[in-house]
């Protein structure tokens, strides 16, 4: 089986996708001739030709609003947004319509739509470049967030949101683009969309994460008897694998990198404190990017949850 | 070295029937007294359909109404050029074009009293529900026109909005986008002269809204919204070019809102009565009648008839959508996606 | 002293601070001659002309984003949102901008910006007339959010929002805007941002509302010993006052209009999670919207939280 | 009855010298030896800097960045018509036009290897920091000017931004918003023919760039972006006309973006090399030499001079930059709100 990094599975999704189902059709700026500014969509213009890869003006709001008339005629669109921080122009497309399609016509239109987009920090970047606000896509209604964590799993979950008949937020953490390769075969698997993943099983805590950040949460882990769990659909997201595990482990550990007020670890740990604390050892632990504005290129390491910040969690919670 | 011209454009303006009832043959379109009939029996069916939401609506049994008064010839008129399988996106002020496409009349009195069963079309209607944001449906025109073109369907995708619409940043995005992609897509702005409180002068500094379309490479044209002759005959030729794929044409029809903005509101408190009446000279409607009777085709007593036909119909409407049970308060939970999500399973026990 | 209903608190709150500072200005649709869909501006036009009380196009980002020139520039501009759902084609602006201008220049420019909308359920409107999107703006650093709940803290609110240097969004429950009266007094006073008022004092349970939500929790906390908190701030939030009151009672329900998943009631049951788990006798529970989409007149008030499902709550943590 | 003309608009080209340095004497701007000479020095420092950029990039001493090769004209040239007291709001890339403002070489540098101190502009400049969402910033310059006019300050403000820059909403929405108000403001846009691989044709169906101002009610020009007189011309004459109360301006200059889009990008994958070396022959540098030469003032020895002189300020300006100590990660957090919050006071101290 070949290996393969993160930019070529999700590129290989795409291209199986296209292969398979004529109303698949892509579209974004420089996603074309271009390829992407990272790649991902190389070579598909070449073999789909500008009909169904198409590269648009210079218009977020544009590109997910047509796309959301696409998918109401019948295709399935997969719009790319350059970099996460100019989703925040197509927002209100996302949230005003693609999530309400659905139950706005009572299911007579629905979104079969796709917005992949890199997020995280990890490249020094110039600004605006290295957003996580997957917080934000899971407090709406009618949305889906899908965050993958590995190559194998970026192409299930991929295939899984093309077909998926809801609108979904597919980010890529552009820190992982080519960070690491591992087995991803060629043809068609897909992982179902609202299951999370234990990567590592323990027992004397439980730790939860996605995309980036669950590789940080893997080198930290090393020295303690953790169950790591990826959770990699935060909307709807998996409560019962992690319910089972924290039931299991008594403490909590949640990390990701979006600055810490209102980030996706809140949802989890209200819901563990409303469903599971009659189980808890422990406080639920929180590390989390700062609360603040995303830094540029000389700072930006100190912006992300180190392995250190995470060990001290660890720490922490092994006190009760 | 120079300073020279390197691009004009001009924008035309259209109008074929006056406010007397004459018309200028030359620009005349081609409509048999049967179909001019239906346009007629059309635009009262419509205006009996407003008169009667604004009177439900006092009686406090229709939810916040937007009158369509004074712009039924614009609404009427566009709405007779397209065919079934054409994609209509319309905004809030639409019913017009919504009575015209045969939208069945109890669902749009349904919608105005809060029932988002409503916004599903019947099956042989590609009508879109409703866009209540301000010009953001544009986009959804375009994709929808879009993706018409990519499938080899021979459709045109139309988006209705107001003056105010012409404002927003999508309006903008959408146009670029159509003109790039000659996509088959009719934009149809019914300029009503004011946006809420805002008069069409404070809304935009450009001379004409039709002007606009000069930005995305395409046509705009300027048409008197009172005249249903030279709406009907730009929106048909409008049609045809996005079917021929020619792409996208902008058509401002220039019109007024005679009545409030909703019943919500209070349009005294921002515009002069003056101006109101200065329009309601230019009744579209009467305007219609004055050239039918010209021809003959008018007379008091095919009125009646034509009226007592659209009270029945609007009578039944509003019998059928009165009787409609109250929706079942999981539905509001049920349609979020295809499935439940667990916690919505939870949620749902409830009700 | 003058009973005033929240409109006309709200509406002396702008008089004072037009009259007090000729450098905040008043923008947004039919501000002006209209007075604003609510009236809250009614009158202001007239008092301070069009230069101050300004009616703009239909542009929400446009309206933000001169607002944002304008508060660079050394303004202090209040910008109308007309209601919470067109708020969305503006968060671009607010979340890029806005909230970036200090961090971004490292303080040669500020953002002394206000933009308030009303919010939530309550009068059976059309579509995206009724959102109760605060989460959104919690999570993002830069951003202060604030909801009264009456309309004598509404006017201190809002005077102390208008001189706070930061932007802050300034949520209007519509459902409010004519329901109470109290005394509010003429003149200027402030109410700190950032800290919340205990309505109520309790031993039993803490509750936690804001805006609307705080009237249903009082009606409904008629027969138990609760505390109840009216948040006002939401960002920052008083995490001192929630804090003292939760180990004074050990458990608490957080009510709030917003759908459940990613409110901003998880952040505050994360945030006990984290900071007084000992002292939690029983599950964090949140009342909230459904996870779903704001239905239309006909099933709204099935929506929202009822005094009947606050009341459940509260049995269900004294079961502990 | 009428089909009839209701509004007209003509796009109005110019250029002064043309790339043999021959100038059309009626057209030319009124410019002493000496500003000729600035506008050459400072044409020269630019792209001093340009190159020592892209050098250092390649030698992994800074980040990413956005070469301005081909636009020095555009840029030198419209900003030379700005005072210091007017409000300037560039995008990202206008390294030009921030060193022909003034703006402290070193820190230029320092934002391009992600400092964001750098962005701090000098209290007797007004110049925003640097917009990163293309064409986000245009109403914040509409919003300054507004603010302006407001005060009774007699400036003007600016934007600068792309020709992708004209596809976002925001563009649209700013734009008529000036128009509206007449706010003294002045829109640039660098039409480099490129966004990043999205050639000028395919962003926009428009003929031209500058006729999009039509759509708002003010004049738009397109200007030969590679000849620095007519950039200084037409920006001067716009810069006045707002300063007068008369109103937004568009300018459209038409240049050319000669190398990558970024160090990040490779331009070769979507654009032919004949493109870039037709391009090359109008170089904007070129053309002032040729012409100044041929006014006899120009020598070698005073190019040399030129270029010593930007080498030396530019070995200087990377030297003071390279030593800025890093900042301190406390200020990410600092500098979010005017006082920290609680949370954030707990979380300053993990440093
Ligand atoms: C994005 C957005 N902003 C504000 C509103 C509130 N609003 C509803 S209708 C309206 C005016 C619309 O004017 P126009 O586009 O001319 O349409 P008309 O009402 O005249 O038909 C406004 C401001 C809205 N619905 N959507
Ligand atoms: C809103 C937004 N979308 C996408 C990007 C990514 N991006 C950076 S520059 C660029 C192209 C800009 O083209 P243009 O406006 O012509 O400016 P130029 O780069 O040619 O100077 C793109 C797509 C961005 N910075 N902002
Ligand atoms: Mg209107
Ligand atoms: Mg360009």
């Amino acid at each position: 089986m070949p290996k393969m990094n993160m930019v070529q599975a999700i590129n290989l999704a795409l291209r199986e996708e296209l292969q398979r189902d004529k109303d698949v059709i892509i579209l974004g700026e420089d996603v074309g001739l271009d390829g992407g500014v990272f790649r991902v969509t190389e070579g598909l213009l070449k073999q789909f030709g500008p009909e169904r890869v198409v590269d648009t003006p210079l218009a977020e709001s544009g590109i997910v609003g047509a796309a959301i008339g696409m998918a109401a005629y019948g295709l399935k669109p997969v719009a790319e947004i350059q970099f996460m921080g100019f989703i925040y122009p197509a927002l209100d497309q996302i949230f005003s319509h693609a999530a309400r399609i659905r139950s706005r016509s009572r299911g007579r239109y629905t979104c079969p739509l796709v917005v992949r987009t890199p997020y995280g920090a990890g490249i020094k970047p110039p600004e605006l470049h290295s957003e996580s606000a997957e917080a934000l896509f899971c407090h709406m209604p009618g949305i889906k967030v899908v965050i993958p964590a590995t190559p194998y799993t970026a192409k299930g979950l991929l295939i899984s949101s093309i077909r998926d008949p809801d609108p979904v937020v597919f980010l890529e953490a552009t820190r992982l683009y080519r960070l690491i390769k591992e087995e991803v075969p060629e043809g068609e698997y897909t992982l179902p969309l609202g299951r999370a993943r234990v990567v590592r099983e323990g027992n004397e805590m439980t730790v939860i994460a996605w995309g980036s950040m669950l590789h940080r949460v893997l080198q930290a882990v090393k020295a303690v008897d953790a169950e790591v769990i990826d959770l990699m659909t935060l909307r709807p997201f998996d409560e019962e694998t992690i319910l089972r595990s924290v039931k299991k482990t008594g403490r909590v550990v949640i990390v990701h990198e979006a600055p810490k007020t209102c980030g996706f670890g809140a949802e989890i740990s209200a819901t563990v404190a409303e469903e599971a604390m009659l189980y808890l050892k422990a406080p639920i632990l929180r590390v989390t990017g700062y609360d603040a504005v995303m830094p540029l290129a000389k700072l930006e390491e100190h912006f992300m949850p180190t392995v250190e910040r995470i060990q001290r969690a660890f720490e922490e919670v092994m006190k009760y | 070295m120079s300073e020279r011209i390197v691009n004009s454009c001009e924008v035309k303006w259209l109008d074929v029937l006056d406010e007397k009832g004459n018309i200028d043959e030359s620009l005349m379109p081609p409509l048999s007294a049967g179909e001019i009939r239906k346009m007629y029996e059309t635009l009262i069916l419509a205006r009996t359909f407003d008169q009667r939401a604004l009177n439900l609506q006092r009686e406090g049994r229709l939810g916040t109404y937007a009158s369509i008064l004074g712009q039924e010839a614009s609404q009427v008129g566009s709405a007779l050029a397209f065919d079934k399988a054409d994609w209509i996106f319309p905004s809030f002020r639409e019913s017009g074009v919504l009575i015209t496409l045969g939208y069945p009349l109890p669902m749009i009195f349904q919608y105005w009293s809060g029932d988002e069963r409503s916004l599903k079309a019947p099956a042989d209607l590609n009508i879109f529900p409703i866009s209540i944001p301000v010009g953001t449906h544009i986009p959804h025109a375009v994709g929808a026109g879009f993706a018409a073109k990519y499938k080899g369907d021979k459709i045109a995708a139309a988006a209705y909005f107001g003056d105010g619409g012409t404002s927003k940043g999508d309006f903008h995005e959408g146009f670029n986008i159509a003109g790039v992609f000659k996509v088959p897509v009719v934009f149809i702005c019914q300029n009503n002269q004011w946006a809420i409180s805002m008069p069409r002068e404070k809304q935009t500094a450009s001379k004409t809204i039709a002007q606009k379309a000069f930005a995305y490479g395409f046509e705009g044209v300027q048409v008197d919204g009172n005249d249903i002759f030279a709406v009907y005959k730009v929106t048909k030729d409008a049609v045809e070019k996005a079917k021929q794929g020619k792409g996208p044409t902008f058509i401002e029809c220039f019109t007024y809102r005679v009545s409030h903005h909703t019943t919500a509101d209070d349009a005294t408190r921002y515009r002069q009565q003056e101006e109101v009446e200065a329009w309601k000279l230019k009744d579209p409607v009467l305007r219609l009648k004055l050239f039918m009777h010209k021809k003959g085709i008018w007379t008091e007593d095919y009125h009646k008839g034509v009226e007592e036909k659209a009270k029945a119909a609007i009578d039944d409407a509003v019998k059928k959508a009165e009787a409609v049970e109250p929706p079942d308060p999981r539905d509001m939970i049920s349609f979020t996606y295809e499935k439940l999500t667990p916690r919505q399973m939870k949620e749902i026990r409830d009700f």
